[in-house]
């Protein structure tokens, strides 16, 4: 299995996701530069959290358009399971893997904690190891975390079951419709999420909630 | 040439900073102010000096990065035109 | 076109720039001439308070900066401490207070990336940013928006450069009304053999210029920051600076990956006084000469003259030296990351800064004057007179105890700082053990079983009320925080700020805080190894209370001894560790319940007493005899306790009697512990006589005093967690 | 009565946000594109018909609330006015 990270200029979880990835994996993913044109074929792709290219203009709007982002699409479309975490969400709802777009939180401030989630959906390739409707507690941090879309849209995420984490009950940091905490593709493959499951997968970090996250990817693709 | 280019939030997308800055003014005493909606403008120099193809360049522009069509409007305005 | 040097130098120009007339003749001296106003405006920033501690110097060198753990002590861009295994914790504390006040958002975010780029040009990674921020009263007129900018700037910055916000701490007191404190330390980690330091050697050597454009952004800061304000100055509106921390991490990873090569000589970050300063120090330090060619300077905007391009102070900027011939190697990595890269001069042996700009020179100074020839001043200072004791009659008709102590619960200083430190990303890069809301922040040191544990501490009424004994306190507190973790305490930072050091008894507060910070940094084995004075923190001749904040940094050896602040679990047995005499003078029940604003004395300081408790509750935590340690400082026992039942809404049940001096006085050296029950003797053993005892036991959902008084947790907890969003709402 | 505001840096002051915006655009193939500065459009609805009480109103509020005026120059467009 090859798993590769995308490393924008002002990404600043890459490390953080990798650790995880390869405590999952037993092998460290490929540091995948943005600037570069080519990626090697990729079972997994994940697009971490941070201010890809200072966040200017709006979040992951330049990542978007960035060379590296063109193969990461042509390879989600052939099948590699796809992970944007944060600003990767943003990155993907900008260059249109995923619908709907990341607003500015409702409070206006950045805000950081932990946050109280709801596996709405366990049968993404990420969400495996979760039961359906169980309660994990993942951190949030961000400034634009408020997930907008239209109504039609909004209906058709719930219809095909692509809601994969909402904000438990009066939990919702960021003021997102419905309470959306992360989506995914009808597929499965491809998910966004505000919160970082790689912020809570060990003990000393405070739990282990987002650690099946990894390992249920790493199961699902070996 | 000068250009500047208004972009704005569709009707119907929710602005928490628009109603933020109402919500302030309100508390400031500013009475009767509503629907205050924030966008950005965006200023630039283009070399290129005709103003078909200079708007042709910035329309591409603004779908391509500059705007979110999901969720913004953009308008061109060319120096001059006011 | 006339040229900036052709301006005549007149007593007006002279004075603008901030120099006396007494110290405009030593120039002159030093020049063997008149300088033109270029030379002038150099010697003005470099002999600004700011730059050359011309007050402070004399009481700095009194300071305690040696000892087996110090590896580089003050002097150097940051302070280098030893934390085993080849690695090495570099840190420093600075302030951006007049920016602040002027452009909170980009005043703060700018002090942010300074003292980053001033660790992390040694060398070092950036693991861990704290601030220690002053406002004015919180019903101030402008508290609120000073306030929210500064807390979204510090954000702002550090959020985007992804280095975790882990802790620090905020006061509101009327003397900051018109100065805020806005001091930001930042912590990195290197390896021993890979410090990098500011001495320029080798003549011939390139002077490369990377990072962004100069702009003509705060120019004449240096030369602001160490001016009073007064309510003129509100209004003139100088040139600020705009942070741009995606600029910034570039510039972090250029450099780390040229730092991992041996191409660099010196670097030394530009930060007040920009070019100038950079360039002075290195070439001093190294004991050349350095020539500068300003055509060279990657300038933002157009038409700048020499005297701006040198004061400049845009952010996101560094100067190198590299060994002659690794120009295009380091030039590949900068454009790569995409700064700006440029040979802008070389190294000399004239021991003579000269700069030439559009084919001139405009300015050939000696460089010793100019790095260390400001007048040293031993300005006049006034001990301030000993307080009174406190005064116990006061206390005839206080409120009970549940009043008081729920109303100090909700007091602006013991407030939850939650709506502060949820804006900061505290755990970016995957290392915070323990965030804000612990006694010090715990961060693991990248790939290790260790852990680094931080605390910010001083307490300004007690340095007012005594220098001596407040500068004592606020390293023992410092201290106290560490050794609350479990962690040793290695090595202290600090961020003087005072008042109109032309004032004597301004100047006193200075002389004692100073002697009461050595004496504790040497009782303590905590010596000083980096630090910056911020000097003239007045408004309209009302200065700030007195406040030396402390930046203390300790090592835990084996991360998972750690211990929390919080009461984790029923049963617990509480301990009262420290001797308890009810020292209520310049406590916070004075300010805030008895509503008095008397001067009487501070809690004495035993520094002896501090050593020997610090080290048992670390031995105690080492042995794994504690569920929880937390010291106590504002507010006393009583408040001490209300916090660790909030964390995890754990009650206690104290059976011990006191008086209201017992439960808020504010006596030093003192923890309350808890342990298990089966853990209690073992503790009691290891204590031997030190003043140890038990007080109670964890139970219920109730804070209960003996018989009389009970108060539930939850109602504690929101009234902690309640006014700081109240006070933001407005 | 509708409003437009238009709040822009002042000469001089950095602009990250136009910088990064200018290179990503180079990157995207627009060439000839320079000076790009990025400011912020608000728009509101005023009660006041009167537009000269209306600018002065909208005045206060640029100087109190909507403008960082240490940084930042206003405009003030009234709608009709263009
Ligand atoms: N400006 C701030 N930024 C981040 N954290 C803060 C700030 N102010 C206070 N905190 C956090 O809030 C907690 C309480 O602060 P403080 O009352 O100063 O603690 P102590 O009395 O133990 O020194 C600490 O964990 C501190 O790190
Ligand atoms: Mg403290």
């Amino acid at each position: 299995m090859q798993a590769s990270v995308i490393v924008f200029p002002g990404s600043n979880c890459d490390r953080d996701v990798a650790v995880c990835i390869e405590a999952a994996m037993g092998k460290a993913p490929l540091m995948a530069w943005h600037g570069d044109s080519e990626l090697p074929k990729s079972d997994l792709i994940v697009l971490p959290g941070g201010f890809s290219y200072g966040d200017y203009l709006r979040c992951g709007s330049m990542a978007a358009n960035s060379p590296i982002m063109r193969e990461v699409v042509a390879q989600a479309k052939k099948g590699a399971a796809v992970l944007g975490i944060c600003n990767g969400f943003q990155v993907l709802t900008e260059c249109g893997l995923l619908p709907g777009v990341l607003m500015q939180n409702k409070g206006l401030n950045f805000v950081c904690r932990n946050t109280r989630l709801t596996v709405t959906n366990n049968k993404t390739a990420f969400t495996a190891q979760y039961e359906a409707g169980e309660e994990i507690t993942v951190p949030v941090a961000h400034n634009e975390g408020n997930y907008f879309a239209d109504d039609d849209t909004l209906k058709r995420l719930q219809d095909e079951d692509c809601i994969a984490f909402t904000y438990a009950d009066g939990d919702n940091p960021n003021g997102a419709c419905l309470d959306i905490a992360g989506i995914c593709d009808p597929s499965g493959r491809i998910v966004g999420m505000m919160p970082h499951p790689e912020r809570r997968a060990e003990t000393a970090l405070g739990g282990e909630d987002g650690k099946r996250m990894f390992s249920g990817i790493v199961e699902a693709l070996s | 040439m000068k250009a500047t280019i208004h972009i704005t939030l569709k009707n119907g997308v929710l602005d928490p900073q628009g109603k933020a800055i109402e919500n302030a003014l309100g508390q400031l005493g500013f009475g009767g102010v509503d629907e205050v909606r924030q966008g950005k403008l965006i200023e630039v120099n283009l070399t290129e000096s005709d103003p078909k193809r200079a708007e042709a360049a910035l329309t591409d522009m603004c779908e391509k990065l500059l705007a979110n069509t999901v969720i913004e409007n953009y308008q061109i305005h060319l120096d001059g035109e006011a | 076109m006339s040229h900036i040097n052709d301006t005549e130098i007149t007593e007006a120009v002279v004075a603008e720039h901030g120099l006396t007339p007494d110290e405009y003749q030593m120039v002159c001296d030093h020049m063997g001439r008149t300088p033109n106003y270029t030379e002038l405006g150099v010697f003005s920033v470099m002999w600004s308070e700011h730059c050359s501690y011309k007050s402070s110097r004399k009481w700095l060198k009194k300071l305690p900066v040696d000892g087996p753990q110090v590896i580089q002590g003050p002097g150097e861009n940051a302070g280098v401490i030893d934390i085993g295994d080849g690695d090495a914790a570099v840190f420093k504390m600075e302030s951006h207070n007049h920016p602040s006040f002027i452009e909170p958002y980009q005043g703060a975010a700018t002090g942010v990336g300074g003292i980053m780029r001033d660790v992390f040009t040694m060398g070092a990674r950036p693991v861990a940013n704290l601030n220690a921020l002053r406002f004015g009263q919180p019903d101030h007129a402008k508290t609120r928006h000073l306030l929210a900018g500064v807390v979204s700037g510090i954000g702002g910055y550090g959020n985007c450069i992804g280095v975790p916000t882990v802790g620090g701490e905020i006061n509101f007191d009327k003397s900051y009304n018109g100065n805020i404190l806005v001091n930001a330390m930042c912590v990195g980690v290197a390896r021993t053999d890979k410090i990098f330091y500011a001495a320029a050697t080798g003549v011939g050597s390139p002077v490369v210029y990377v990072g962004s454009k100069t702009g003509r952004d705060g120019i004449h800061g240096a030369t602001m920051a160490s001016a009073e304000f007064d309510d003129a100055s509100e209004e003139k509106r100088p040139t600020v600076q705009v942070g741009d921390p995606f600029t910034e991490k570039l510039l972090l990873e250029a450099c780390q990956e040229l730092m991992a090569s041996d191409a660099i000589i010196g670097i030394q970050d530009m930060g007040a006084a920009g070019l100038t300063s950079s360039s002075v120090e290195m070439a001093d330090k190294g004991g050349v000469g350095i020539l500068l060619d300003l055509d060279k300077v990657p300038c933002r905007e157009t038409h700048m003259t020499g005297y701006e391009m040198l004061l400049s102070e845009s952010q996101e900027r560094m100067l190198m030296v590299l060994k002659p011939g690794r120009e295009p190697e380091a030039e590949t990595i900068f454009s790569r990351w995409g700064l700006d890269f440029a040979v802008i001069g070389e190294l000399t042996d004239s021991g003579r800064m000269v700069v030439t700009h559009q084919g001139q020179t405009i300015a050939d100074m000696p460089l010793g004057p100019l790095a260390d020839g400001a007048p040293e001043y031993d300005r006049p200072h006034e001990p301030t007179p000993k307080a009174a004791a406190f005064d116990q009659s006061l206390l005839n008709d206080a409120p009970d105890m549940a009043t008081a102590l729920t109303t100090l619960m909700a007091s602006s200083e013991i407030a939850s700082r939650r709506w502060v430190y949820e804006q900061y990303d505290s755990m970016v890069m995957g290392d915070t053990l323990a965030g804000p809301g612990g006694d010090a922040a715990l961060v693991r040191v990248h790939g290790t079983q260790k852990a680094l544990a931080i605390s910010t501490d001083v307490t300004p009424r007690y340095c007012f009320a005594d220098p001596v004994e407040g500068g004592k306190q606020a390293v023992a507190e410092a201290y106290r925080n560490i050794c609350a973790t479990g962690a040793t305490p290695l090595a202290i930072t600090n961020c003087l700020n005072f008042g109109n050091p032309e004032r004597p008894e301004i100047m006193g507060q200075f002389v004692g805080c100073l002697e009461g910070m050595g004496e504790a940094g040497r009782a303590l084995d905590f010596p000083v190894v980096s630090g910056n004075v911020s000097l003239y923190n007045e408004t309209n001749g009302t200065g700030i209370l007195p406040t030396p904040a402390i930046g203390g940094v300790g090592l835990l050896k084996q991360l998972d001894k750690a211990v929390g602040n919080r009461f984790t679990e029923n049963d617990l047995q509480i301990y009262l560790l420290g001797e308890t005499k009810g020292h209520l003078g310049a406590s916070l029940y004075q300010r805030d319940i008895l509503a008095n604003d008397d001067v009487f004395a501070p809690p004495p300081v035993d520094l002896q007493s501090e050593a020997a408790h610090g080290t048992f509750v670390r031995q105690a935590i080492d042995k794994g005899l504690l569920s929880a340690a937390h010291d106590i400082s504002d507010g006393g026992l009583a408040v001490a306790l209300a916090e660790m039942c909030i964390g995890h809404n754990i009650g206690a049940h104290i059976s011990v009697e006191g008086d209201i001096g017992f439960w808020f006085g504010e006596d030093q050296a003192r923890y309350v512990l808890a342990v298990t029950a089966d853990k209690a003797a073992d503790l009691e053993a290891l204590a031997d006589n030190l003043p140890l005892g038990k007080i109670g036991v964890t139970t219920g959902a109730e804070l209960k005093f003996g018989d009389t008084v009970t108060i539930s947790v939850a109602q504690l907890h929101e009234l902690n967690e309640g006014w700081f969003p109240a006070l933001m709402q407005g």
